[in-house]
C-alpha cells in the first residue's frame, strides 16, 4: 500500500507508531491479568488506571467516570440500552435522531422491540437537529436523550450543550456519541454537560478494539456486558490491555496535538472543496458551511454514482468512501443524506473525503487532479445528465 | 479488492457504452433508490443483434455487467440472446459478491426489456403496415 | 518480570510472540476498515475471513458460523440473552449450572430481572453436572440450556455431548461456555451437538480483546450489539482486524500443538499435585480425577488463607490464584467450591496454579520447594490447625 | 502491588505474632465466610498493655493490620489503646486499597474484643474477691 493516499479517517485511522509502541509490553511481557494480585498483575493494573486517566484528561471527565469498552459500538450500546432499561421503571421513551450512527439507531430499534417508544427528531438541510421538534417529542416517559456530537458522514456539528440544557430542564439522562469529535474538536463533559458520552480509539490514532463510555456519576445505567468483577462492576470481560494502553497514549497524542491537526485538516478540507467544485460541475457539498468538522468534506457528484467513483479513485491510490447503497450492505442509500432532504439518486453520488495525520496539500491536489476525469468518464457512461435531469 | 480482476476490467474499460440513435429496441431497468439504473439500445437486423451500446448509472458491477452483457449478445441471434440469464454474465465475469448479484439481474433485465421493446415495435411496424396494407 | 514462573494460565496467558508478529501489519499499514470497499480494506478482509477460518477449522465449524466478539464474555452473554430474547415467545426459562463463569451466571441473572426463570443445575463434589436434576428441570418453557465445557478454577470437564442430547430431544438450544478448553483439549462442535459455543482469545496465547461466538446455522438469536452491516449483522462494531488475525494464528497454532502441549501440561500437573500432597499435610485436591483439564491443579490446605500463600508465592516470583473471597471483588469464596460441597473456610485456603506453553519441571520443582515453609509459616500465625480444628 | 510497602513488610514480618498462655483478656473477631479470622491476645498490669500478641488467618491485610495494631498498642495504657481507630491502623500502614479497609476494622475490632474481655475478667475478680472479702 506505499503509495495510499487515505482519505477515509472517518471510518478508521491507522494506529499510530507511538501507541503501538507502548502497547507492544503488555503482549507477552506486563501480560498479567489486571485483576490478579501479583506484581505482574499490578504492573498491568497500573498501566489500565494511567490510561483511563488519560482519558479521563482528555475528556475533563473524572476517571472513576470512565469505563473501557471493545468499541464505540459497544458505548453506544451500553449507553441507550443500560440508561433504558436501567429507569424502564420511569418510562419507556427515548429520543434520538434521524442522522445518529446505526450503533444508536439499530440499539434504539431494538428498544422498540422490547416495548420502548422512540422519537427520531429531524434535521435541516445542512444536518442540524431540529431543537423545537426535540422539545416537542419530550414526555414525562422519556427517559433518555441520545444525540450524536458530530456526524460521521457530513461533519456536521450538534447542538449538545443546547440539547443537554433541555434534557436537564426535564430531568432526563443525556448520551452523546462523540465517536467522531473525541480527538478532533475540544470534548469537554462538564462544557457539554451531558450525562453519558461514547468513544472509539479507531477514530483517532488509537487502536481498534477498544472504546470508552462516560459515565457521569450518580447515573442510573444496567450493565450490558454482565460477569466478573471489572470496571468498578460496570463491564464485565477481561481487560483488552495493550487496547486499553493504546486508547490511553492516542488520548495523550490527542491533548498534544488536536489543537494544530484540527487547523490543518481545515486548510486540506477547504483546498479541497475549492478545487473539486472549481474543476467539476454540478456539486453539492453536503453538511453544515461552518459547524462542521474541519477534517471532513462530503459532496454529492450529480449523474454518477459513488461506488464507481471510489474504485476508480481507489485504481489511482486514493481511498475514500461513500454513502451510496452500493458501498455498504443495505439497499437503501445514506439515510443520514435521505434526512437532509437529498434524494435517493443523488445520495448514491456521495463522496466523502475525511482527511488525517498523515495527509498533505499534495495528497489533495492528486485528487483534485484525477478526480475530474473519473466524473467525466462516468458522466459518460451515464443515462443522466444535464439535458436528462432526473436527480 | 472484492471484485474479481474480470469485473475490474470490464469496470475500466466498459466494451459498448452509449447510445443508439435510431436503436430498434430500447430497455431502461432498475430503481433510483437502490441506486442503478441501465439503459441498453439494440440495432437488430434479421432476427440478429448486430449493435448493442449500453448507458449505465450504478456501481462497479452495475457497469462490468452491463458491458459483459452486452459483449454476450452481440451478433447473437434475438433467440439466443433471450436465453442469457445473470447467472451466465456473472460467471463470464469470474464470480460476483453475493451482495452484488443484483446487478447480474439488472444486465439480464436490461437486455430483457429492450428485446421486449423491440419485439412492440416490430408488432407495431406489422400492425401499422397491414393498416397500410 | 525476569524470572516469574507464570503458573496462572487459566486467568490469561502470554500473547504467543509469533501471534504478536502476525497482528502488527495490520495496526498502521493495512489498517483498512474491512467494510469499506477500497484495496487497502480488501486486504484487511481478507486478513479477517483467513482468521474465521482458521477458528472454523480448530473447531470444526463453517466460517459463516463463526461471530467475532471482543471477548469471551461478550461472547456469553450474546450467546445466552441472545437466545433468550430471539426465543421468548416461545418460553422464558434458561437452564444453566452453579459453577458457571460469571460472564454466564450473571447474563442469567439478569435475564431473571427481565422476568426470565433460570434454573441453576448443582454439581458433585468434583463438579460434575448433576444430569438427573438438569433433566428435571426442563420444562416446555425451556429455551437454552448453557452449561461450561471445562470450569475455569478446578477444571472438571462436563458430559456436553450428553447435556446436548438432553437438550436436542426436547428441542432446546445448547450453549457451551468453551473458553477454557478451546486450544486446550479437542473441541469440536459437531462431536459435542452444540448449537452455540464461546471462546477468548487470551486464554490461549491469542491476544486480550479478541473472542468468538460459534453460532450453528439456523439457530434463533438476538444481536447483542446493533449498529452497522458487520459480522453478517450478527456483532455490529468495526472489526478488531489485527486482534481477530491474532485469534486466527492463535487458532493455527493451537491446531499445530496441542496435543502434545497437552501432555506436557498434564506431566507438569501431575508432578506439581504429587509434589505438593507429599510435602504438606492436610491438602485437598479438589476437581474430578479424571475428567480434569490437563493443566489446572486446583488445592484447599486447610488453616490458612489463599491470599496470603499468593502474596507470599508473588515475593517468591511465583504467580498463582486463588479462590479467596479476598482476592476479588467479592465478599463471598470461591462460588464453584462452595457449590461442590466445600466449607467457605476451606474454600478460603485454596490454590489455583494453571500450567501453560512456557513451564518447565524446573517451575514446577521451584513451587514445591517454596511453598511447604509458605505453609508452615502462615500456619504458625492461624488460629486454627489440627488441635483446634474449625474448618 | 496493590499494598503498600508498610503493609507488606508487616505481612511478611509480622510483629507479635502467636499466644499469650495466661492472658489476662482474649478477644476473637471475624466471619469464616468472609475469611478473616483474629484473636488477640492482651497482659495487663496496672491498666498498661505489657504484652499483646495475635493468631490470624487472613489475608496480606489482615495479617498485616493484625502486626499494626499490636505494635501500635503494646505499652499503652486502656484508655489510650481504646481510642485508636481502624484509620489509625491504616494509616499508620501507608493506606490500604478501598475492597480491604475492613481489614483495618477487623484489628480495631479484634483489640476492642480483647479489652472487653479483660474488663469482664476484672469485673468478675472484683466481685470474685468482694464474695471471698
Ligand atoms: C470459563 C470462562 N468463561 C468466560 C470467561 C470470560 O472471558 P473473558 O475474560 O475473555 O471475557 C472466562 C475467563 O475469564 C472463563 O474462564
Ligand atoms: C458516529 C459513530 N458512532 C459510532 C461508531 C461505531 O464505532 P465502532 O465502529 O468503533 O464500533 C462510528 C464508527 O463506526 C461512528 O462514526
Amino acid at each position: 500500500m506505499g503509495n495510499l493516499i487515505y482519505l477515509d479517517h472517518n471510518a478508521t485511522t491507522p494506529t499510530d507508531p507511538r501507541v503501538v509502541d507502548a502497547m507492544l509490553p503488555y503482549f507477552n511481557i506486563l501480560y498479567g491479568n489486571p485483576s490478579s494480585i501479583y506484581s505482574l498483575a499490578g504492573e498491568a493494573a497500573k498501566a489500565k488506571e494511567a490510561a483511563r486517566e488519560s482519558v479521563a484528561k482528555l475528556l475533563n471527565a473524572k476517571p472513576q467516570e470512565i469505563v473501557f469498552t471493545g468499541c464505540g459500538t459497544e458505548a453506544d450500546n451500553f449507553a441507550v440500552k443500560g440508561v433504558a432499561f436501567a429507569n424502564r421503571a420511569k418510562g419507556n421513551h427515548v429520543i434520538t435522531s434521524k442522522i445518529e450512527h446505526h450503533a444508536v439507531l439499530n440499539a434504539c430499534k431494538w428498544l422498540e422491540k422490547q416495548g420502548f417508544d422512540v422519537s427520531y427528531i429531524s434535521v435541516d438541510k445542512y444536518g442540524g437537529l431540529d431543537l423545537d421538534e426535540l422539545k416537542g417529542s419530550i414526555t414525562d416517559k422519556t427517559v433518555l436523550i441520545t444525540i450524536m456530537h458530530a456526524n460521521n458522514e457530513v461533519g456536521t456539528i450538534e447542538p449538545i450543550k443546547e440539547i443537554t440544557g433541555i434534557a436537564k430542564d426535564n430531568g432526563i439522562y443525556m448520551h452523546t456519541d462523540a465517536v467522531q469529535t473525541v480527538g478532533k474538536i475540544p470534548v469537554d463533559v462538564n462544557e457539554l454537560g451531558v450525562d453519558l458520552l461514547s468513544l472509539s480509539g479507531h477514530k483517532f490514532y488509537g487502536p481498534k478494539g477498544v472504546g470508552a463510555l462516560f459515565i457521569r456519576k450518580g447515573t442510573k445505567i444496567d450493565s450490558l456486558l454482565h460477569g466478573g468483577h471489572h470496571e468498578g462492576l460496570r463491564r464485565a470481560g477481561t481487560e483488552n490491555v495493550p487496547g486499553i494502553v493504546g486508547l490511553g497514549v492516542a488520548c495523550e497524542l490527542a491533548m498534544e496535538e488536536r489543537e494544530e491537526e484540527e487547523k490543518k485538516l481545515e486548510a486540506l478540507r477547504d483546498r479541497l472543496e475549492e478545487g473539486i467544485t472549481r474543476s467539476i460541475d454540478d456539486v453539492i457539498v453536503n453538511g453544515h458551511p461552518k459547524m462542521r468538522l474541519s477534517g471532513t468534506l462530503n459532496i454529492c457528484i450529480k449523474y454518477v454514482e459513488g461506488e464507481s467513483m471510489l474504485l476508480q479513485l481507489d485504481h489511482e491510490g486514493i481511498a475514500a468512501s461513500s454513502g451510496s447503497a452500493c458501498t455498504s450492505g443495505s439497499l437503501e442509500p445514506s439515510h443520514v443524506l435521505r434526512a437532509m432532504g437529498i434524494s435517493p439518486i443523488l445520495a448514491h453520488g456521495s463522496l466523502r473525503f475525511s482527511m488525517g495525520r498523515g495527509n498533505t496539500a499534495r495528497d489533495i491536489d492528486k485528487v483534485i487532479e484525477v478526480l475530474p476525469p473519473i466524473v467525466s468518464r462516468l458522466r459518460e457512461m451515464s443515462p443522466f445528465g444535464k439535458d436528462k435531469e432526473k436527480n | 479488492m472484492m471484485y474479481s480482476e474480470k469485473v475490474m476490467e470490464h469496470f475500466m474499460n466498459p466494451r459498448n457504452v452509449g447510445e443508439i440513435e435510431d436503436a430498434d429496441g430500447v430497455g431502461q431497468v432498475g430503481n433510483p433508490v437502490c441506486g442503478d439504473i441501465m439503459t441498453i439500445y439494440i440495432k437488430v437486423k434479421d432476427d440478429v443483434i448486430t449493435d448493442i451500446k449500453f448507458k449505465t448509472f450504478g456501481c462497479g458491477a452495475a457497469i462490468a455487467t452491463s458491458s459483459m452483457v452486452t459483449e454476450l449478445v452481440k451478433g447473437k441471434t434475438i433467440e439466443e440472446a433471450l436465453t442469457i440469464t445473470n447467472r451466465d454474465v456473472a460467471e463470464e465475469l469470474e464470480g460476483l459478491p453475493p451482495l452484488k448479484m443484483h446487478c447480474s439481474l439488472l444486465a439480464e433485465e436490461g437486455l430483457k426489456a429492450a428485446i421486449e421493446d423491440y419485439k412492440k415495435k416490430q408488432e407495431r411496424k406489422i400492425r401499422d403496415s397491414r393498416i397500410q396494407g
